[in-house]
């Protein structure tokens, strides 16, 4: 019995544009391999039952619980996590931007994956309703604010992102 | 949250996959993940080989034939259910209760197949698969075999896929004008459920035939056969509805947990039988 | 009813600032959010330390068993196993942690494992630290423990029984502590009101905020130097530090405390102390830092659960004109397995013996008892929601059963707007409040008539409209001296935080607070009131992440809780930043040659009041204070520090522990929800169609920041009412431990809220704010309400403050099933 | 919880009585048993690995055969642990003949499951534990028929 047993496998996995080889053991879920081999601190753990949604990246273009996924299983994928936002380390995207303008966060805790869960929506979905809001929401749970800042700011962004597109 | 010690491939074919699960006792196939890790994360039980076939596109596929029928790879997503145009206008039902399963993080990697693999009390698709008549294949060392959905669940966590299988597709008979009602009590909004009816009825006046099923009650999908019986041949109208669903839930033995009593969920099931074949009848009355 | 003619004493005049309003009472965003959405905050768990190990905790199974042995050769024989740590060990490295119960429950010895005896599933038995959290949760998977099962007792009422099972041999009994709270004459108004509503149970559950981030600590005892350092999320540290210092010998001054980020808290992590001590221990043990961060099973389990309480035998009286003259009751509040933060729940609910209403006869006979549960500790609201719920209950029941419409009921016997400052029966002062004008707020938002023919309409459709109204209190900045109610020895009273607001050297303005924020935006309300102090932008003003003891001030009281910072810690930083901004003026009459008076603050700058052209920046002021002291006049060099401290503390004097009165607490924010729900007749079924909330805090620093609190505190309310429930079997074992038992709510099932507020500001403190967040718990009370107000006639009343669908069925067919209704009426 | 069952098994009862009343051949039936040890007269211990769709479960569990009938009852205690999980079990097995060299068995059951996890498992217990039983008496009338044509 080791910290490592079980196989070690070499992934190439691109995160947040940058590609990666590293060697991860086949037990280690993808959320440790975030934080701890790559030492992203902003994708959280807030369950182990993958329903808080705290450690939501975007995998190939899909909403995902990095804590329900393998490491191994990222090899030849690209992951996109809280950090991959905004230019540079002081500057806000037009998501978090919303999000600060609404006070739709508080603890900060459940943030990033409710940022990128977002992104997500409003990639395949520009102008989505309340409910349809609150449908993609449903994964990622929120104890601070009630969801009720988080759906205005989703909407404000959304809103943004017409005036950008107009 | 930590696993205990696995082994990991990631098959290439199915033939792969396969050899794979024979050469160890405790191989499992890891498609979706989305109960599997959950359960290894919790040590409920461990896998010494992880069988990765959720890329294997032999796996991952929705064929839709012009009678109707339809083919589903075991290892097709709920979303790629959600999302597939041809399968809603065959069989509307199983992007609808793919689009309401758990959350989209789920439904980005969970899987049609697993779901059925896993066999639990309370997931979504057995009922509905044994309510639709589905054809399960099964693919061995020695080949492929299929089975009915029916014969299919043979017990809680368990199934017909023997050691060193796995599920490959699963095909629906086409609905020929047939009715399809599904219903879920759930925890709160839109959470586990307490009790669930699947039903399939052909009906015209009267109705010619039905398949009742209940999920969250016994230990495999259970087939309601007191309100089978009291439909065939009955008119296909409210009253009847009321009556056979009245029967569903007798002689039921449900589980109790903090959510609902085994009294509870046994009333709750001929209610949601109820409300599902109002829907599959095209009746009114079977509330939101 | 009028008001009282007995002569009542308040408080001294409050000097109010007439400085806050160019940035206090706007809605600024956030200081704290950049690095919050950026992914850049550093929680408990996003922090390491050289050489850390990982620790991972052995749980006993057993609700009630004695541990017969432990063996952990198997556990230390791994390679990279560091330590193990059992509660043997345990029993000789700690002394039992201080107890703030009086003799006999005072005798309880309790230790941050346990020690020859687990008294609830999921307490700590032995610990591993081992070089990976994998590893270390692998090799302790190899520590056998025997146990010998006990009897369990999980009743909170039960457990008084001579029959019961004791869990704590040295107290001889499972009473935590008792003591009947007797205002006015509750049996004259029993003997002569008109009518006397007697209710047989009322239950208020067992459930927790369940924070998202779950408690976890990196600690690491140095050997050199003895120096503790705790990196935790503890939310209260100078409360864990007085539980933990003597427990293992070590003084505070050699106890380091801080963190940064705090992903909630809700009162739920100011009891963390014992696995701080825990991980305090194994890192001496291991001469290494260890690192803990709690499982959600573990978090749920075992860290704490908000109070459950029964209530028994309650009698109502009632004047016929619709007058409640109070009520008597028998309480019985179920601590868990130890008292880590009881028993001053027995007390804390006294704050609101009236809740919202003039009730004038109030005896409360209170019993805290001892279980087989998880210990309880503070959850959001706590002690007195479960009270106002009990209140709100009251009312409702005595509209329905004698016939009077809610709102009018509670209009009626609401405190009202020129009662202020009004005197409860127990000699608590409500500041201010205007609760008829917010509820009209509430009725507005949901379109009260409309709804209530909308109700009458739905009639038959097997779809039951209710409307329920929740009146609760959010009182807040407690005065520690009601603890001397339930034990005279304590050696607390008052309450009082502390902050440092400095000119840095070239002229920054930096603020330091003895508060540990878990988001409540304490750097950016901070920021505003210390800006409109000083004259300059709150960009211009650092206001230090977290709290950190080496760096930050801080008295006794210090933490986050118990909705007390826009009082006590902006009370303290305004002082502070009054201080500073006297010195700045100080040195700048000096340097231009003018009297202080002719002096003003504006822009960042010293100025001429007559001449903005004569002004110096505040780098200038700096600058000649820190390196041009050769040029400074002596008077000024002897008494301008530009680092100035101050500790804010309420005018409270010592409650009365022979009357169990006082001032006990010193603001009452006040709520009125208004909740419209539909129940499914055929499942039980509850859909909220509608919410409202007004809310009344005093004077809002931040509305946004007020708003978001608000919001916060309905959606643990309503997650409580309807979904989250921890349920232990007979057997002592947790029901719901891991979040798919224990539904934490989503967002399809909070509803969007309509918000709306008064301000009332409070006399009493020197910004006019009140402390506000808890919420007082209104949506337990409105949702109540609302599922009473659907329920056909003859139903049951709605007994338990959590309603699932199940109860809910239950509940609807009562209304045909003939059985006692759990409430009569006796009339003269 | 209390848990009820029968089930039709293909055995002469004498034989299927002989081996739920011998702990070396119980031992022996047991779903995924890896080794058993006789811990003197009616008592053993077993380790086994029972399989599910989901995995394996490791238990490590000591077992008593406390009560006995000659050919028509037997009541089995067991104790240990399931995973990270102490399960504890009483077994009543009624034993009556089912023609044709064939046993009815009913049985009932008090199954009780501790632990901070015990509670994932709170509504699959009761048919794992069914099916667990089927399993015994299954592979007990294997057993029976191997020993009965040898």
């Amino acid at each position: 019995m080791s910290a490592e047993s079980g196989t070690v496998h070499v992934i190439d996995v691109t995160v947040n544009g940058v590609e990666q080889r590293q060697a991860v053991s086949a037990r280690a879920l993808l959320v440790h391999f975030i934080r701890e081999t790559l030492g992203l601190r902003g994708t959280h753990v807030g369950c182990d039952s993958g329903n808080c949604g705290a450690c939501s990246v975007i995998c190939d273009g899909e909403l995902i619980k990095s804590c329900m996924m393998l490491a191994v299983q990222a090899d030849g994928r690209s992951i996109e996590t809280i950090e991959g936002l905004g230019d540079g380390p002081d500057s806000l995207d037009p998501i978090q931007e919303a999000f600060r303008a609404e006070h739709g966060l508080q603890c900060g805790y459940c943030t990033p994956g409710i940022i990128l869960n977002a992104k997500t929506l409003l990639a395949e979905n520009p102008n989505p309703t309340e409910q349809e809001i609150r449908r993609s929401l449903k994964g990622n749970i929120c104890r601070c604010t009630g969801y009720v800042n988080i759906v205005r700011a989703i909407e404000a962004a959304a809103a943004a992102q017409e005036g950008v597109a107009r | 949250m930590l696993l205990a010690a696995t082994e990991y491939v990631r098959a290439a074919t199915v033939e792969e996959a396969i050899d794979a699960l024979g050469s160890s006792s405790s191989a499992r196939v890891l498609a979706g993940g989305q109960t599997l890790i959950n359960v290894l994360k919790h040590r409920v039980a461990s896998v010494e080989l992880l069988v990765d076939i959720s890329r294997l596109a032999d796996l991952r596929f929705i064929d839709v034939r012009p009678d109707g029928s339809a083919t589903i790879g075991a290892a097709s997503t709920y979303a790629e259910l959600e999302r597939s145009a041809e399968l809603r206008a065959v069989h509307p039902v199983i992007g609808r209760v793919a689009a309401g399963t758990v959350d989209r993080q789920v439904r980005a990697r969970g899987t049609i197949g697993g779901n059925a693999c896993f066999a639990d009390p309370a997931s979504n698709y057995p009922p509905l698969l044994v309510a639709l008549d589905a054809k399960m294949e099964i693919a061995g060392p020695a080949g492929s075999r299929t089975v009915a959905a029916g014969e299919f669940f043979t017990g809680t966590w368990r199934t017909a896929v023997a050691d060193g299988e796995l599920l490959r597709a699963i095909t629906l008979p086409a609905l020929d004008g047939a009715g399809v009602g599904y219903r879920s009590l759930q925890i709160a909004a839109d959470s586990w459920a307490l009790a669930r009816a699947a039903v399939w009825v052909r009906a015209g006046e009267t109705v010619e035939a039905a398949r009742v099923v209940l999920g969250c009650v016994a230990a495999t999908p259970l087939r309601a056969s007191a309100t089978e019986a009291a439909l065939t041949g009955k008119a296909a109208s409210a009253d009847t509805v009321a009556v056979a669903a009245a029967l569903a839930g007798e002689g039921l033995e449900p589980p109790s947990d903090p959510h609902a009593s085994a009294s509870y969920r046994r009333e709750m099931s001929s209610v949601m039988v109820k409300r599902a074949l109002l829907d599959a009848l095209g009746l009114e009355g079977g509330g939101s | 009813m009028t008001r009282p003619a007995a002569e009542t004493t308040y408080y001294p005049a409050v000097e109010q600032s007439d400085r806050l309003g160019a940035f206090s009472g706007t809605s600024v965003p956030r200081v704290e959010d950049k690095r919050l959405l950026k992914g850049q905050g550093a929680f408990v768990d996003d922090l390491w330390m050289h050489r850390q190990g990982h620790v991972h905790f052995v749980r006993s199974p057993h609700a009630h068993a004695r541990i017969v042995s432990i063996d952990v050769s198997r556990c230390e024989a791994v390679p990279g196993v560091y330590a193990t740590l059992t509660g043997e060990e345990v029993g000789e490295l700690q002394q039992p942690y201080f107890q703030m119960a009086p003799e006999p429950a005072g005798a309880m010895k309790d230790y941050c494992m346990a020690v020859g005896k687990a008294r609830y599933m999921g307490e700590p038995v032995a610990a591993v630290l081992a070089e990976s959290p994998a590893l270390a949760r692998d090799a302790a998977a190899l520590i056998e423990v025997v146990y010998e099962p006990l009897e369990v007792i999980v009743d909170g009422i039960a457990t008084i029984e001579p029959q019961a099972p004791v869990l704590h041999e040295e107290i001889g009994s499972n009473v935590a502590w008792h003591g009947v709270y007797d205002y006015g004459d509750v049996d004259w108004a029993l003997e002569n009101a008109d009518h006397v509503v007697r209710i047989d149970r009322l239950h208020f559950h067992r459930f927790s905020s369940t924070p998202l981030e779950t408690t976890g600590a990196l600690v690491n005892w140095d050997p050199g130097t003895g120096v503790i350092e705790f990196r935790s999320n503890n939310q209260m540290p100078m409360f864990a530090a007085m539980f933990i210092g003597p427990a293992i010998g070590v003084g505070i001054d050699h106890m380091q405390f801080s963190s940064q980020d705090i992903g909630g808290g809700f009162g739920i992590k100011i009891t963390s102390y014992t696995y701080l001590t825990a991980l305090a221990l194994l890192s001496r043990k291991a001469g290494r830092p260890a690192k803990w961060s709690e499982t959600r099973w573990e978090h749920l389990a075992a860290s704490a659960h908000g109070n459950e309480r029964t209530f028994l035998d309650i009698e109502v009286p009632v004047m016929s004109d619709g007058t409640i003259l109070g009520f008597k009751v028998r309480a019985f509040d179920d601590a868990g397995a130890y008292l880590r933060y009881e028993p001053l729940g027995a007390v804390i609910w006294a704050q609101v013996v009236p809740g919202n209403y003039r009730f004038k006869h109030v005896r409360v006979d209170y019993t805290e008892t001892l279980t087989n549960k998880c210990p309880v500790g503070p959850n959001r609201g706590y002690s007195r929601l479960q009270h106002l719920w009990l209140i709100e209950r009251i009312v409702d029941i005595v509209a329905s059963e004698l016939g009077y419409d809610p709102v009018e009921l509670r209009k009626l016997n609401y405190v009202q707007p020129e009662d202020y400052p009004y005197e409860t029966p127990n000699g608590c002062i409500y500041d201010s409040g205007d609760y008829p004008t917010m509820l009209d707020r509430a009725l507005e938002l949901i379109d009260y008539e409309g709804v209530r023919a909308r109700q009458r309409e739905s009639a038959g459709s097997g779809k039951r409209i209710g409307i329920g109204i929740g009146s609760t209190l959010d009182s807040g900045t407690n005065n520690f001296g009601q603890s001397r109610i339930i034990n005279p020895g304590l050696p607390f009273s008052g309450n009082g935080e502390a902050a440092v607001v400095r000119l840095d050297l070239y002229g920054e303005v930096s603020v330091t607070i003895g508060t540990t924020p878990q988001g409540q935006g304490h750097e950016t309300t901070a920021a505003q009131v210390t800006a409109d102090i000083l004259g300059c932008s709150p960009d211009q003003v650092h206001v230090a992440a977290g709290y950190n003891k080496a760096a930050n001030t801080y008295v006794g009281f210090s933490g986050t809780y118990a909705s007390q910072f826009a009082v006590t810690g902006l009370g303290a930083v305004m002082g502070a930043a009054e201080r500073l901004r006297g010195e700045i003026i100080k040195v700048g009459a000096a340097m231009l040659g003018a009297e202080e008076s002719d002096i003003e603050l504006a822009g960042g700058f010293v100025r001429l009041a007559a001449n903005h052209e004569v002004a110096i920046p505040f780098i200038g002021i700096a600058a000649t204070v820190f390196a041009n002291v050769a040029e400074l006049p002596g008077e000024l060099a002897d008494s301008v520090t530009l680092n100035c401290r101050y500790v804010y503390r309420p005018p409270f004097t010592v409650p009365d522990y022979e009357t169990k009165t006082g001032k006990l607490t010193l603001t009452y924010a006040s709520q009125i929800h208004v909740a419209v729900v539909e129940v499914d007749e055929e499942t039980g079924q509850v859909a909220i169609l509608d919410y409202a909330a007004v809310d009344e805090c005093g004077r809002k620093i931040n509305p946004k920041i007020v708003e978001g609190q608000v919001h916060g505190a309905a959606g643990h309310g309503i997650g409580a009412a309807l979904y989250e429930s921890f349920e232990y079997d007979s057997d002592g074992q947790l029901r719901n431990s891991t979040f798919m038992d224990y539904h934490a709510a989503t967002s399809l099932d909070v509803p969007s809220i309509r918000y709306d507020d008064i301000e009332c500001p409070s006399p009493f403190t020197p910004n006019g704010a009140k402390g506000m967040g808890e919420g007082g718990g209104a949506p337990l009370s409105t949702i109540c309400a609302a599922i009473a107000d659907a329920l056909p006639e003859g139903a049951h009343v709605v007994y338990d403050s959590h309603n699932n669908s199940e109860r809910v069925y239950e509940l609807l067919r009562s209304a045909t099933s003939g059985a006692p209704r759990g409430v009569e009426v006796i009339s003269r | 919880m209390i848990v009820t069952g029968s089930s039709s098994v293909a055995a002469p009862r004498e034989r299927l009585w002989q081996l739920l009343s011998d702990p070396a051949q119980l031992g022996e039936a047991l779903p995924g048993v890896d080794a058993v040890s006789l811990d003197g007269d009616n008592r053993f211990s077993a380790l086994a690995r029972p399989r599910t769709s989901l995995g394996e479960t490791r238990m490590e569990m000591n077992f008593e055969i406390a009560e006995q009938r000659p050919s028509e009852y037997v009541r089995i205690s067991g104790s240990g642990y399931a995973g990270e999980s102490l399960l504890s079990l009483m077994i009543e097995l009624e034993l009556a003949d089912g023609g044709a060299a064939r046993t009815e068995a009913s049985w009932r059951a008090e199954v009780a499951l501790r632990g901070v996890l015990s509670s994932l498992l709170q509504r699959s217990l009761g048919p794992l534990f069914n099916q667990q039983v089927e399993e015994v008496l299954d592979a007990g009338a294997r057993i029976c028929e191997g020993a009965g044509g040898g």
